[in-house]
């Protein structure tokens, strides 16, 4: 398996925030875990991406054990992720946020940039190309040198994916990347999403947006108050009673 | 437009700089101006960690104090070799720097700058009591003059300006790159937000550790030109008095802004310097502004014209923004 | 940035045709010692405005007015540099009066070679000891009262001593000074430790732990109000015995804050109050000085009050105002040319090192009263 | 033995005016969440008050430090309009150093109107009292009582009045606290007086057993500091037993430990707390 | 009763909401639907006064309440139920409720009758009235949100998303209580991402997309409106 997920629970003091949840990703998939709000979707999100600490339980990827590592380390392994509240680099450009997202496969040091070494040189080059690629193919070369807090809220979830993007990924979780933006606007995201798992990237993605999510998911997890009340095709989920009434409500025709 | 403009300014800048000795009419404006520009180093170490990474650190007058006192000890009593000394010093200062901000930085935001307080305060506690090492309240003296260097008298006021300016700019320049490079970017992710930083696969303790090292080492350096300039250290130089005059000069300048130390430092010494007849009531004069500087333009003036030219530009492209957004 | 109107030692000066020498000042005027620097000052503006009120001095038939430039230095050694720089630079100051010895030091760096005299004001051996040719230490030595202090204190108390000066240097510099003294004369110190006046809320603690001892003297020293609090609160717990009182602090000054009485301080010994010394110029000093300050002056102010006329003598008997070299050679003379009336303080001699020498005046409080003893 | 005893009393009189200085200084964190550097000052301004009231005005004492009280109330109130509220957006670096302006401008001030030398505070309350081999003064029973006192009374105000329970709600969740009709600024106002009224109570209440000058706030500002990250920065009772633990410590430290050394006995304290626990005593864990 | 008179609000240079006029009547349930960020939160906070407009008015029983602070705006009827429920997570649920009766805190009586309700109404909230509120689980916070508005006995209530993270069950039986709220007198507005559980109780609705109303009608015709269907009722 591409990513395996056994057991995987965590507290917040009294609450089980994620409980016993166990989960599997194929490679090259788009993937998608719905739940009403406070079921344990982020916070799922930051045990795998390495945010949080599990309680118990265990995530391997690609089947080394990833349990409990700092996020840095599994950023570098090529997983990837966006956060629900849009978080950026609010006082820098677009594009030196972006640049900044290639920093974990440069190698530059002090020496390096105080003496502008062959490495110094060749990693900003890289930095900046890669840059430039992730804005090139998430739209947002108009907007690359204008300060993140100008640019308009849809500009900004482009960046985050831009900034996960220059991390070069293989794997990228999205909690909620279309929250806050209008129906076209959505499109030309979940466009993108596709894009990018055409690109070879698998992806993980948060929504509370059905027809979305319907549409692209090949497989959705449902979470409720932490616990994974099923699992499967849009066909079968949208058809399950359980989800139904837990979180699609109660009148819902397929 | 701040772009366009660095590539007249800076030289400009050094230019009057190498000329300065000539034209004032005497040695008091080289003498201040030298020490100016110590400051300004150290200045520039605090804006790495305070600016750049976002974690205010009040120890530092302590690790200027550091710097100092190696140099002071190494050629006073270990009657070490004035260069190895002085090249010495600052890795002490850097050594010791690296074991506080192990623990130092394990705290954030208000917990780091109340721990840094008291790491300062017991850096001052120990020069002050360890009379052995230190020369305790008395202070340390005969701490040697720059040696000359062939036929360069590095004692004389003019060739020592020229010398301390020459670090200076060393100093500026090494720091530029830090901070234009990659590394650079990475303190300043670190500071507009750890976590994202974190998510990026940036390792933020190692980052945050070295750019607090190369601020101490900064600190430490100034520490050492301080020692061979004025040649008696006496246990205040660690005080919070220093440490409040280094926030000083890079609050007014602009924190986190790479011209700030500069602006910062000389405006504030030459005012104070021509405000003496106000002794005492000095501070009433600084305290206010300081507080209103912050208020009002809380990254200092170098802030306050990087807004002004900021604001033009985003009205240019502004514009179209909203109406598409209107649309 | 800084324009300072500054008047040449040779040439053209503010007031009438007159010629002006200036003096330089650099000592703590904000902070924790602003006012410890504020009484020196104003001994040297006192004997200013006398000198230059009557129609100023002449040498070489030249007639001199005087004039202080003073600057604040936060007690910062650096800072004090910097002003010597400036005063020496732009005022062409001959003297430059600093009392402490972290200016003083900093100073000593490089006033022979800019040529400008350090009129140091504190009793620190070290600023003399560095055989600095243009130093003078204004403050006797301390180790005249170690005589005196022990030998009163012993023979109307006890031999058991506990000490607990201030924590400053000079502090420590006269316990260990003081402390081996009295053990010779066969006494012993029954507690040993310090006081931090600048650090401490309550001194009870110590007091406490100096007491359990029960010494019949205690060894006390800092500047004169919290040094008169410690002694009162040292009776509070029940302290009968007597109190040494290092030079810092004065007999006069901590009465006032024990509630204008000596009656607390009795079998205190001490340094004679400049108030109760009768030197030939001392009455006349104390008197200007209440009228405009209206309160009683300490040493410091006297000190620096007297200083000035002795450079003012240095000057006359150099023919010089100008070369500090010329001057300093000149400062016996000063000393000997001394007037009368203006002797606040009689300093018999500068020692090879530049200290001033004279014999110290110790004071007691017996009854109640201030009494002089005399050292013999 | 006796001694112990002594020391202990003496602990407990020095850890009441910790304190109360700790508690303002933790309320206003409570409420604002900076950490307000300034609080020494007021608390150096406090025992000012007071003594111009006792000596210019003849005033009584107890009158004169309820003046005291009301006046740098209100200086501490105008600190929180003119300079805090102004920040309350600015980045964390700014607000510190703003207060520590402050800091040096209200020490300036004092020095300008007051002059720099120690300054002596009488009481009228100096007899001695020796029980066995205790002594104490009036002066320290009447600090030990009144800030007993003032602490049981603060308490019983924050929890039972809606007053007090609004600073709490305030503390807790700003908007939630205006979203049921407290009117946050008002309550961020009173605070600030309150902490300001408790500065200057402790300052009152020390300076008779040692003297005033414009410095004076420093060394226990730090302490407060150092106490309320004992007690969990916000929490009152944290720092009430901060206080008193710290001044036990000191006693005891300087008495079987060094007394030239007691001073660092804090600071020490608190960088040792700080290395094992980051975010205090009593932190709790947060996403990140 | 309530008036909003095209009504800007910006985040920065960010416009949240654009031209946002409605207006609710005394004794209406009104519903709020919209994707997330549709800009109904953003709507609440401004009528309740926690964030400022940039353009136009708000008119609630003919006076201007723009230019009020919230404490005002409560004092004058209006509470509002947060999406994000803004408890006092220390606090026990009776301090939460006694401070939820803020503006009626002269009088004690009443306070005592209003929380009986609540306990009545929320029996669940009576068995943990000493517990700290930031102990309960999503659900009861909920509930306690509720509860802590009807404590300031409010003419409106703005009520954000109240079936957020609530087991099915529970969010009927929140939908009665709002109702049978209703019914004793209190006007409603409410928001909502259960668009058909909202319509089947509510008068009427406006739908927000990015800021701006795009729809609005009685419950039935939005119901029965396509767009609606898809966006907010699932496919
Ligand atoms: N750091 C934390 N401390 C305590 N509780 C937490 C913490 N983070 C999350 N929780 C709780 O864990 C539960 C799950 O939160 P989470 O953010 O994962 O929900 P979610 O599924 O992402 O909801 P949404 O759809 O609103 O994003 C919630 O009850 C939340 O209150
Ligand atoms: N504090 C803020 N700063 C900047 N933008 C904000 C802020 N709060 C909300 N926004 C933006 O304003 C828009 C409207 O947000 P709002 O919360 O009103 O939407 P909503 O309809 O309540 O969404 P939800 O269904 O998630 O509650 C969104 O794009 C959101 O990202
Ligand atoms: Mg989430
Ligand atoms: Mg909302």
């Amino acid at each position: 398996m591409y990513l395996e997920v056994k057991k995987l629970t965590k507290r917040f003091g009294g609450l089980v925030a994620v409980k016993e949840v166990d989960y599997s990703i194929e490679k090259g998939k788009i993937n998608a875990i719905i739940g009403p709000n406070g079921a344990g979707k982020s916070t799922f999100f930051n045990l795998i991406s390495g945010m949080l600490k599990p309680t118990s339980g265990q995530i391997q990827f690609k089947g080394q054990d990833i349990t409990g590592l700092p996020a840095n380390k599994i950023a570098k392994l090529g997983i990837s992720r966006t956060f629900q509240t849009t978080t950026l680099f609010e006082r820098a450009t677009v594009f030196e946020n972006v640049v900044v997202g290639y920093r974990l496969r440069t190698k530059t040091n002090l020496f390096d940039a105080i003496f502008h070494t062959p490495r110094f040189k060749r990693e900003e080059e890289e930095s900046k190309e890669k840059a430039m690629e992730v804005l090139q193919f998430t739209g947002l070369m108009d907007v690359a040198d204008q300060v993140v807090a100008n640019i308009s809220q849809e500009e900004k979830k482009r960046t985050a994916f831009a900034l996960a993007l220059a991390t070069d990924p293989e794997l990228v979780f999205l909690d909620e990347p279309t929250a806050g933006i209008n129906p076209e606007e959505t499109d030309q995201l979940s466009q993108l999403i596709v894009d990018m798992a055409n690109k070879g990237i698998t992806v993980c993605l948060i929504e509370h947006k059905m027809q979305m999510i319907m549409q692209l998911a090949e497989n959705i997890m449902v979470l409720n108050y932490g616990e994974k009340i099923a699992e499967g095709t849009p066909q079968e989920i949208q058809n399950n009673e359980q989800v139904i009434k837990a979180y699609l409500g109660g009148s819902v025709s397929a | 437009m701040i772009f366009s403009n660095k590539r007249i300014i800076i030289p400009l800048l050094i230019v009057v700089a190498l000329l300065f000795p000539f034209i004032v009419p005497n040695q008091y404006y080289i003498y201040i101006m030298t020490l100016s520009f110590i400051w300004i180093i150290a200045v520039y170490g605090l804006n790495i960690v305070a600016g750049y990474t976002g974690y205010l650190s009040l120890a530092h007058a302590g690790f200027f104090a550091i710097g100092a006192y190696s140099m002071g000890i190494l050629t006073t009593k270990v009657e070490m070799g004035f260069w190895l000394a002085f090249i010495l010093s600052p890795i002490i200062t850097m050594i010791i720097g690296l074991f506080i901000g192990l623990f130092a930085l394990r705290t954030k935001e208000h917990f780091f700058a109340i721990y840094t307080l008291c790491v300062g305060y017991i850096i001052y506690l120990v020069i002050d009591k360890w009379e052995s090492l230190t020369g305790g309240v008395r202070g340390l003296i005969g701490i040697p003059p720059l040696p000359n260097i062939g036929p360069i008298e590095l004692s004389d006021p003019i060739y020592r300006y020229y010398f301390v300016l020459l670090i200076l700019l060393l100093s500026i320049f090494v720091i530029y790159r830090i901070i234009n490079s990659l590394v650079g970017r990475t303190f300043t992710a670190i500071r507009n937000s750890e976590n994202l930083a974190l998510a990026l696969g940036i390792s933020t303790t190692v980052n945050k550790l070295l750019a607090f090292v190369l601020s101490t080492f900064f600190a430490g350096l100034a520490g050492v030109l301080y020692a061979v300039f004025i040649r008696f250290l006496g246990p205040e130089i660690s005080s919070t008095i220093i440490m409040f005059d280094l926030l000083t000069f890079l609050i007014v300048g602009g924190i986190g802004t790479f011209a700030g130390p500069v602006v910062g430092t000389l405006l504030i010494v030459w005012v104070s310097q021509s405000l003496q007849f106000l002794e005492e009531y000095r501070m009433l004069v600084f305290g206010p502004i300081l507080t209103l500087m912050i208020i009002f333009s809380p990254y200092g003036i170098v802030g306050l014209f990087k807004n002004i030219s900021a604001k033009r530009k985003v009205k240019k492209v502004k514009v179209p923004i909203e109406t598409e957004k209107g649309a | 940035a800084c324009a300072q109107g500054s008047s040449g030692g040779d040439g053209s000066s503010s007031g009438g045709g007159d010629k002006v020498v200036t003096l330089g000042f650099t000592g703590p005027l904000s902070g924790p010692a602003a006012s410890y620097g504020e009484k020196t000052l104003r001994g040297i503006e006192m004997a200013i405005e006398e000198i230059n009120g009557n129609g100023g001095f002449e040498v070489n038939g030249e007639t001199y007015t005087l004039k202080i430039e003073s600057l604040d230095d936060q007690y910062l050694p650096n800072e004090a540099a910097a002003n010597a720089q400036r005063l020496v630079q732009e005022s062409q100051t001959p003297i430059i009066f600093s009392p402490h010895s972290g200016g003083i030091m900093a100073m000593q760096v490089f006033n022979e070679q800019d040529e400008f005299i350090i009129a140091g004001y504190s009793s620190e051996p070290a600023i003399t000891e560095q055989g600095n040719s243009l130093t003078v230490r204004i403050p006797p030595r301390y180790d005249g009262y170690l005589e005196p202090f022990t030998e009163y204190s012993m023979e109307r108390f006890g031999t058991k001593l506990a000490s607990i000066p201030t924590v400053t240097q000079y502090g420590q510099d006269w316990a260990n000074a003081l402390l081996p003294h009295w053990e010779a004369a066969g006494g012993e110190v029954v507690h040993e430790s310090s006081v931090d006046f600048s650090k401490d809320t309550d001194f009870f603690t110590i007091l406490t732990n100096a007491l359990e001892s029960n010494p019949d003297v205690l060894f006390i020293g800092g500047p004169s109000e919290p040094t008169a609090k410690l002694a009162q609160q040292a009776r509070e717990l029940g302290f009968g015995g007597g109190f040494i009182i290092m030079d810092q602090a004065k007999l006069d000054e901590m009465k006032l804050v024990v509630g204008d009485s000596y009656e607390l301080l009795e079998g205190s010994i001490g340094t004679m109050p400049l108030i109760h010394s009768e030197f030939p110029g001392t009455p006349q000093f104390v008197e200007k000085y209440r009228e405009k300050y209206n309160e009683d002056p300490g040493s410091e102010a006297g000190y620096h009050y007297v200083s000035v006329y002795i450079f003012v003598e240095a000057m006359k008997a150099a023919g010089n105002v100008e070369d500090a070299k010329e001057i300093y050679a000149h400062i016996q003379d000063g000393l000997d040319n001394l007037p009368e009336d203006k002797q606040v303080y009689v300093i018999e001699e500068i020692d090879e090192n530049g200290g001033f020498v004279m014999t110290v005046r110790v004071a007691a409080v017996e009854n109640g009263e201030i009494i002089e003893i005399t050292a013999d | 033995m006796e001694t112990l005893i002594q020391q202990l009393f003496n602990g407990l009189t020095v850890g009441s005016i910790y304190s109360l200085v700790a508690l303002g200084l933790t309320l206003v964190y409570g409420i604002l969440h900076i950490p307000n550097f300034a609080h020494g000052a007021l608390y150096m301004l406090g025992a000012y008050i007071t003594l111009t009231m006792m000596t210019a005005l003849g005033v009584h004492y107890v009158i004169s430090i309820i003046v005291s009280i009301f006046v740098v109330g209100v200086v501490s109130v105008l600190l929180e309009r003119l300079v805090f509220f102004p920040l309350r957006e600015a980045p964390p670096i700014q607000d510190k150093v703003a207060a520590i302006g402050i800091l040096l401008f209200l020490e300036a001030l004092a020095q300008l109107i007051w002059g720099p030398h120690y300054l002596q505070m009488s009481t009228p309350f100096n007899q001695v009292i020796a029980i066995g081999g205790l002594t104490i003064t009036l002066q320290r029973i009447i600090i030990v009582i009144t800030a007993v006192t003032v602490m049981i009374l603060l308490w019983l105000f924050l929890k039972k009045t809606y007053m007090g329970a609004s600073i709490m709600a305030m503390a807790q969740n700003r908007d939630g606290a205006s979203l049921v009709g407290i009117n946050t600024n008002k309550v961020a106002m009173i605070t600030f007086f309150i902490a300001g009224g408790l500065a200057a109570i402790g300052a009152s209440l020390t300076s008779p057993i040692n003297l005033v000058f414009p410095g004076m706030g420093h060394l226990v500002i730090l302490k407060a500091f150092v106490i309320i990250i004992l007690g969990g920065m916000g929490s009152v009772p944290g720092a009430i037993l901060g206080g008193y633990i710290l001044g036990f410590t000191e006693a005891i430290g300087a008495t079987y430990i060094s007394n030239d050394y007691k001073d660092i006995i804090a600071f020490v304290l608190l960088v040792i707390i700080l290395t094992f626990k980051p975010q205090g005593i009593f932190a709790r864990e947060e996403s990140k | 009763m309530l008036k909003l008179d095209n009504v800007t609000v910006k985040y920065g240079k960010y416009a949240a909401i654009r031209d946002v006029s409605l207006t609710v009547e005394k004794g209406e349930i009104v519903v709020l639907l919209g994707a997330n960020g549709a800009g109904k939160t953003t709507t609440f906070r401004t009528i309740s006064g926690l964030n400022q407009l940039a353009g136009g008015k708000i008119i609630f029983e003919d006076l201007e309440i723009h230019r009020k602070s919230p404490n005002k705006i409560v004092e004058m009827g209006i509470v509002h139920c947060a999406e994000d429920r803004k408890l006092f997570p220390q606090m026990s649920v009776q301090e939460n409720l006694n401070l939820g009766g803020y503006v009626h805190r002269k009088n004690k009586q009443q306070i005592k009758n209003s929380m009986k309700e609540v306990y009545d109404l929320f029996p669940i909230l009576y068995e943990k009235r000493d517990d700290p509120a930031g102990s309960l689980s999503g659900g009861q916070q909920q509930m306690l949100a509720i509860g802590r508005a009807l404590m300031a006995k409010p003419k409106l209530m703005l009520l954000d998303e109240p079936s957020i993270g609530l087991a099915p069950l529970i969010v009927e039986q929140m939908f009665e209580s709002i109702q049978q709220i209703n019914k004793e007198g209190t006007t409603i507005l409410l928001a909502e991402q259960n668009a058909n559980a909202a319509l089947s109780i509510a008068n009427r609705g406006y739908v927000y997309e990015n800021g701006k109303i795009v729809v609005q009608g009685s419950s039935q015709e939005l119901f029965e409106n396509e767009e609606v269907r898809k966006a907010y009722i699932g496919a």
